[in-house]
């Protein structure tokens, strides 16, 4: 039979298997980062979360000026500060349960902290006495992550795993603008929409990676937009909006924990300092991007509307300081001291049991140690 | 069903039967990557396992190599064991990032308060017909990255035995399947338990006193061939299969070459920068007195691995191997 | 001066930096595939086209059926069949003039074919003589790509230096359904978005990835939804309307030729065949769906449109299956031979000029053939 | 600004003149990273480029390595010459699949008809007190990939000459620079032209009779201090810098061995599986009967990269050096 024979019985039909899965008009993001504070809704916010929030963030903004300090006296390798951005910090850690994990790049030592991490501890490595200073199952932070992104498939990982043995965990990552441009981005989102897995993947839209400002990063409307991509709800927040981020989080995390699958939130936010301590952001910006972000600094936001609903005096910003500064002087101290190492560790971590090949090696570095020792007594000289 | 044993069972089957065993006994274990549900995988290796033991211990997963692993990583973080499937040697590069970043690194990182128990399976080799990307043997790769251990089967009973043992390890196991070898058979019974095999110990697959070859995974049954075409040449060679890569046994091999003072290494990984250049080396540095001839390496060309047509003329072939047995100085012995 | 002190100053702003950059609107795809066959569109369709387009069908149809032919003969190490696809194939070759490049995948054959490359040729990598079996520059079609996605960035930015060079060229990228899980895909796309590179990426969904359906490749709404989230339009189409994948791409080509930027489109077909000769589809989809998709193969449809309107008879089939015949016992004829082989190639195309390492290896080998040819002749052997 | 030479340079600037000079030379080059352009990247190297050439001659690319190296990939298959840069050794991971699969393979992928001539410029090696990720020697990788050449400076002239000659090959090259010696000055002068020097060919930096220390990059320093200190023991060694580990200039190294009779390989990258093991295989193979000893590995230890506080403890030094030489069977000599 011809096709010209078969032809009277056929009908052109449509493709047989389209049928879009999602509709996609909810997954996309508002025009404009939500905000709370500033608007009405900032009457109705809790007081209680508006003061837990703002002694946070000032203590937050503390332990970034001090970290800072320590890079100076030679306490930290480097130091990578989040001023500017505690709000999105403070509300990713205070938005989880204790059962949550966190997952944060190497700019988020302070929602480490801010969950519950000793800070001696979460600036472990980049004192660098060691890579991470602290055991991530203790508080369920894992380890910062230096290669951008490659922490985020691990979140949705650990996520899938705890879904599949019906514990009700969810994972909370955070990112950079510019880590949204690796591959390791993509593939962790694709597979939390497959897996509806329980993650929130937190953008920290801060406007540079290092240098390179957003428009060089993406020409997506906004990175939110990504979202729809993979059938998962896109949400823009205001990230100097303390209030406004907790909100969205909170939401996003009740959506995972009622098994309703990830969510990306992109937190519009800026970098107010250089990259790190070593460096200088006057070759790639101008002073007046940066003095325009002051007036949107999380802390003033909150202090405005704390004040305007008379939830907070001089006295309590004073006590709020007063909290802070021990902080930073528990802080100072405590960084002061050198910490106590162990060449041996080198050897001790590498498999559950060294290698033989290991085994020799620290023999040999043993070795050296003694005969260092021995030199140094030798000589008289104090080690 | 379990009532009559397919005997001898493959080295494929085999893989397959210790994967089952190991989710049977531990409901920790869990099974990803391409095709390795609903399909069995390319290789069938892990066929039957979605259907009895369901989806969500072997899964289907989205086609990304990184995120696979990098998802089991997230797995491993909370207690699980999975088993990952690159579905070839050169397919497991997009994952490279993840695994010398994170895999063979979060146990040291944290001062060993996490480790990964992570099994990575890897299909490599050459000799099977593979168009481009099909036939790598990237096994340098693995051996360069601390905090891996590099393990391979050459028999099938090793790879029932080392496949368990790598799941149970509490370590990142990069496992290399011998592609050519999938279909072949020995005297392995699937009905008959078998045990587990330490990772980390070679074994003497023919004692011979001439000269040893040093060999793993497909390169083994070449070996054993050569050694018995060598005895034309009044050659008794030894073959040591290596097994493990890292942990390496250097012991064994030690031993062995002590007693012959001679060694081939032989692989199909490329010579410059492979496998061969270490082993080589390390054998040399513990047994350089007892040595007649230099270390020589029998191994692939420096070559990106060629198409199907010409691939025999890459692998290292039984006269390939004779005569470097033949390099071997014997004239300094006479 | 302290916040409170402040404080009459201050007014809460909206983050300084907020402006979204594109309209998200124009962005997003149809809700259902774009199709012109079996709608009144089809009666518009330029004549020339749909002749042309029915000829190079029935010819890709044949192509298939003929290569798949080679590998039971052992001539084919292995054969990718586009049988369903050829909509796809045809109109992304005809669509690009002779100066832009096309980046074909592994199963695109067919595509280079269409384009006018030698189809034995083409067939080189999976006939195993060598990796290309073609010079990438002769006819503009970059090696044919086995990793997934992995040619992406290539099309990118290959799009980018001719436009940097002031060559109005554009690049057709092709994917599968199941590349785009890849990062090298994510990555592609945003680099195209943020330099505006002239490339077009066609993403065939074939609803599979070997076995793996769609479902459980992506939850998107469509995988043309992707596009929104770097800044490129999205576009849906019907993989098996020959004319509106035709139209679309050539919109999409245009559009980029003119200085607009990158386009993404899905064209929404289906895999009629096993995903290459040694699969065996029958394990993970049933019969029914396949036939399904037997009432939408894109051969019949565009023959119905042309018959209904006059512009085919049966004469005109029996010429255009005839043409084809000849290609495909032209293709046999040729693949029956054996490819000239040249063992030294092996070394001869690592670097410009071979290194010591290789000339020794070189002479090895070359020893090792000399003595195997003297083993023969010895025997008296005819090699 | 012409006018006044700041002299000496650093080995940073050495690289920024090199690039200058071959974008000022052919405007086929372009030079495309993260932070290379506004910023002059984060060493500095690019400082300036941005200005002088223009945003599409020096480009700051979005953050994702494979989409840099792969689209690189095809800006060379057009014809340009893209110069690209990775962040820090680690952060070239993320690149591994395009580099193994594409980059190194697409001239004999293309049997010649379609080469890539490519520079990758990656940071690399410890010494700079830089945190996890930030100190990786990642050469052992790049050594097993057929198809890439792989070149390493050690000294301020090198510097220049072989990125010129890096950038001028035709064929990819995966420049190693040793961050530690960023910062390095010597006698080159950046206002009197350098030899482009070829690569593929080692050098002896110091004269000696005694033994032979193999080494590269960052070490060299390293290594001449070693030899300096090892006169007081008596022993007068020469020290040969390789500055390409691909291609391997054997003829040097084996010379100086078979003068020497006594070799020792010097490298920060990890032992086992490093660059270490295939120098001292070949130098096994081509000069057994001239060696005294087995030729020995001072090598970084086979543990990921320490952190800053430890770093010491793990990188190659003096005495660890002059241990190994010590070990060279001296006894039996005498
Ligand atoms: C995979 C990888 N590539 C490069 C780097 C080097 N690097 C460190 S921070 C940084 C910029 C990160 O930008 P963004 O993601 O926006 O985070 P932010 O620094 O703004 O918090 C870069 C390129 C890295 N850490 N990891
Ligand atoms: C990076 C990579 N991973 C895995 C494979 C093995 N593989 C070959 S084809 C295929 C499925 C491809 O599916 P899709 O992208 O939808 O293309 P299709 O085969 O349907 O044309 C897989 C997993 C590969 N070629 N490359
Ligand atoms: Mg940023
Ligand atoms: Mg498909």
């Amino acid at each position: 039979m011809t096709v010209m024979e078969q032809r009277g019985a056929y009908r052109p039909t449509p493709p047989p298997a389209w049928q879009p899965r999602t509709d996609p008009a909810p997954l996309l993001p508002d025009e404009v980062p939500y905000r709370v504070l500033g608007t009405d809704a900032a009457a109705e916010a809790d007081p209680e979360l508006l003061r837990r929030l703002y002694g946070e963030l000032v203590r937050g903004r503390r332990y970034n000026t001090q970290a800072t300090a320590l890079t100076k006296q030679g306490r930290l390798a480097v130091y990578p500060s989040s001023t500017g951005q505690e709000a999105c910090q403070v509300a990713a850690a205070l938005v989880l349960e204790e059962r949550d994990w966190l997952f944060p790049s190497y700019r988020d030592t302070l929602a480490a902290v801010a969950r519950g991490l000793d800070p001696v501890q979460a600036l472990g490595l980049l004192r660098g006495d060691w890579h991470s200073g602290y055991d991530p199952r203790e508080r369920r932070i894992a380890p910062l992550c230096t290669p951008l992104a490659t922490q985020l498939p691990h979140a949705v990982g650990l996520a899938h795993a705890a879904r599949l043995q019906g514990d009700d965990v969810v994972a909370l990552a955070l990112v950079g603008d510019g880590g949204t441009s690796e591959g390791d981005f993509h593939e962790a989102l694709n597979f939390a929409a497959v897996w509806q897995a329980p993650v929130v993947f937190l953008v920290q839209n801060n406007g540079f990676a290092i240098s390179v400002p957003l428009a060089k990063q993406t020409a997506a409307p906004s990175l939110a937009h990504k979202a729809v991509g993979y059938g998962m709800p896109g949400r823009l927040v205001d990230g100097n909006d303390a209030v406004a981020v907790h909100q969205v989080l909170g939401e996003a995390v009740a959506h995972a924990r009622a098994g309703g699958g990830p969510t990306l939130v992109e937190a519009v936010t800026y970098r107010m300092e250089a990259h790190t301590n070593a460096d200088d952001d006057k070759r790639y910006r101008a002073d007046s991007e940066v003095e325009a972000w002051r007036a949107h600094d999380p802390i003033a936001l909150l202090e405005h509307a704390l004040t305007e609903r008379g939830l907070l005096d001089e006295a309590g910003i004073q006590a709020a300081r007063e909290d802070a500064e021990a902080m930073a002087a528990d802080l100072r101290e405590r960084m002061n001291q050198d910490p106590a190492l162990d060449p041996m560790d080198l050897f001790g971590h590498v498999y559950d049991r060294p290698t033989t090949q290991l085994l020799e090696q620290e023999a040999q570095l043993r070795a050296e140690l003694a005969a260092e020792e021995r030199h140094h007594e030798s000589e008289g000289a104090p080690r | 069903m379990t009532t009559v044993a397919v005997k001898p069972a493959t080295m494929a089957q085999a893989l397959g039967r210790a994967l089952r065993d190991a989710m049977a006994a531990d409901p920790a274990v869990h099974v990803m990557g391409e095709d390795v549900g609903t399909l069995g995988g390319v290789f069938r290796v892990t066929d039957g396992l979605t259907k009895e033991f369901g989806e969500d211990r072997c899964t289907d997963t989205p086609l990304a190599e990184a995120g696979i692993l990098g998802t089991a990583v997230g797995m491993a973080m909370y207690g699980l064991r999975p088993v990952v499937e690159m579905q070839f040697d050169a397919f497991a590069y997009p994952a490279f990032e993840q695994l010398i970043s994170h895999v063979s690194r979060m146990r040291n990182r944290t001062r060993g308060a996490m480790s990964l128990p992570l099994t990575i399976r890897v299909p490599y080799g050459g000799g099977i017909g593979g168009v481009e990307h099909h036939s790598d043997s990237s096994e340098a790769y693995y051996m360069a990255t601390p905090g891996l251990h590099v393990v391979t089967p050459a028999t099938v009973a090793d790879a029932y035995g080392l496949l368990r043992a790598a799941i149970a390890s509490d370590d990142p196991v990069v496992f290399l399947e011998p592609k050519r070898l999938y279909w072949s058979k020995d005297s392995w019974n699937p009905e008959e338990p078998t045990a587990v095999e330490p990772i980390g110990r070679a074994v003497v697959r023919r004692s011979g006193r001439s000269a040893t070859l040093i060999t793993y995974g497909p390169s083994l049954p070449v070996c054993l061939e050569a050694a018995e075409a060598a005895r034309a040449e009044g050659w008794n060679l030894e073959v040591v299969d290596l097994r493990s890569l890292v942990p390496f046994d250097d012991e064994t091999v030690t031993a062995s070459v002590r007693r012959t003072g001679r060694a081939v290494v032989v692989h199909e990984s490329g010579t410059f920068g492979g496998p061969g250049g270490e082993i080589a080396a390390r054998v040399t540095e513990r047994c350089f007195h007892y040595l007649e001839a230099p270390v020589l390496r029998v191994a692939g060309f420096d070559i990106p691995y060629p198409p199907p047509m010409l691939e025999r003329h890459h692998l290292p072939g039984v006269d390939r191997i004779l005569d470097a047995v033949a390099r071997l100085q014997w004239e300094a012995e006479n």
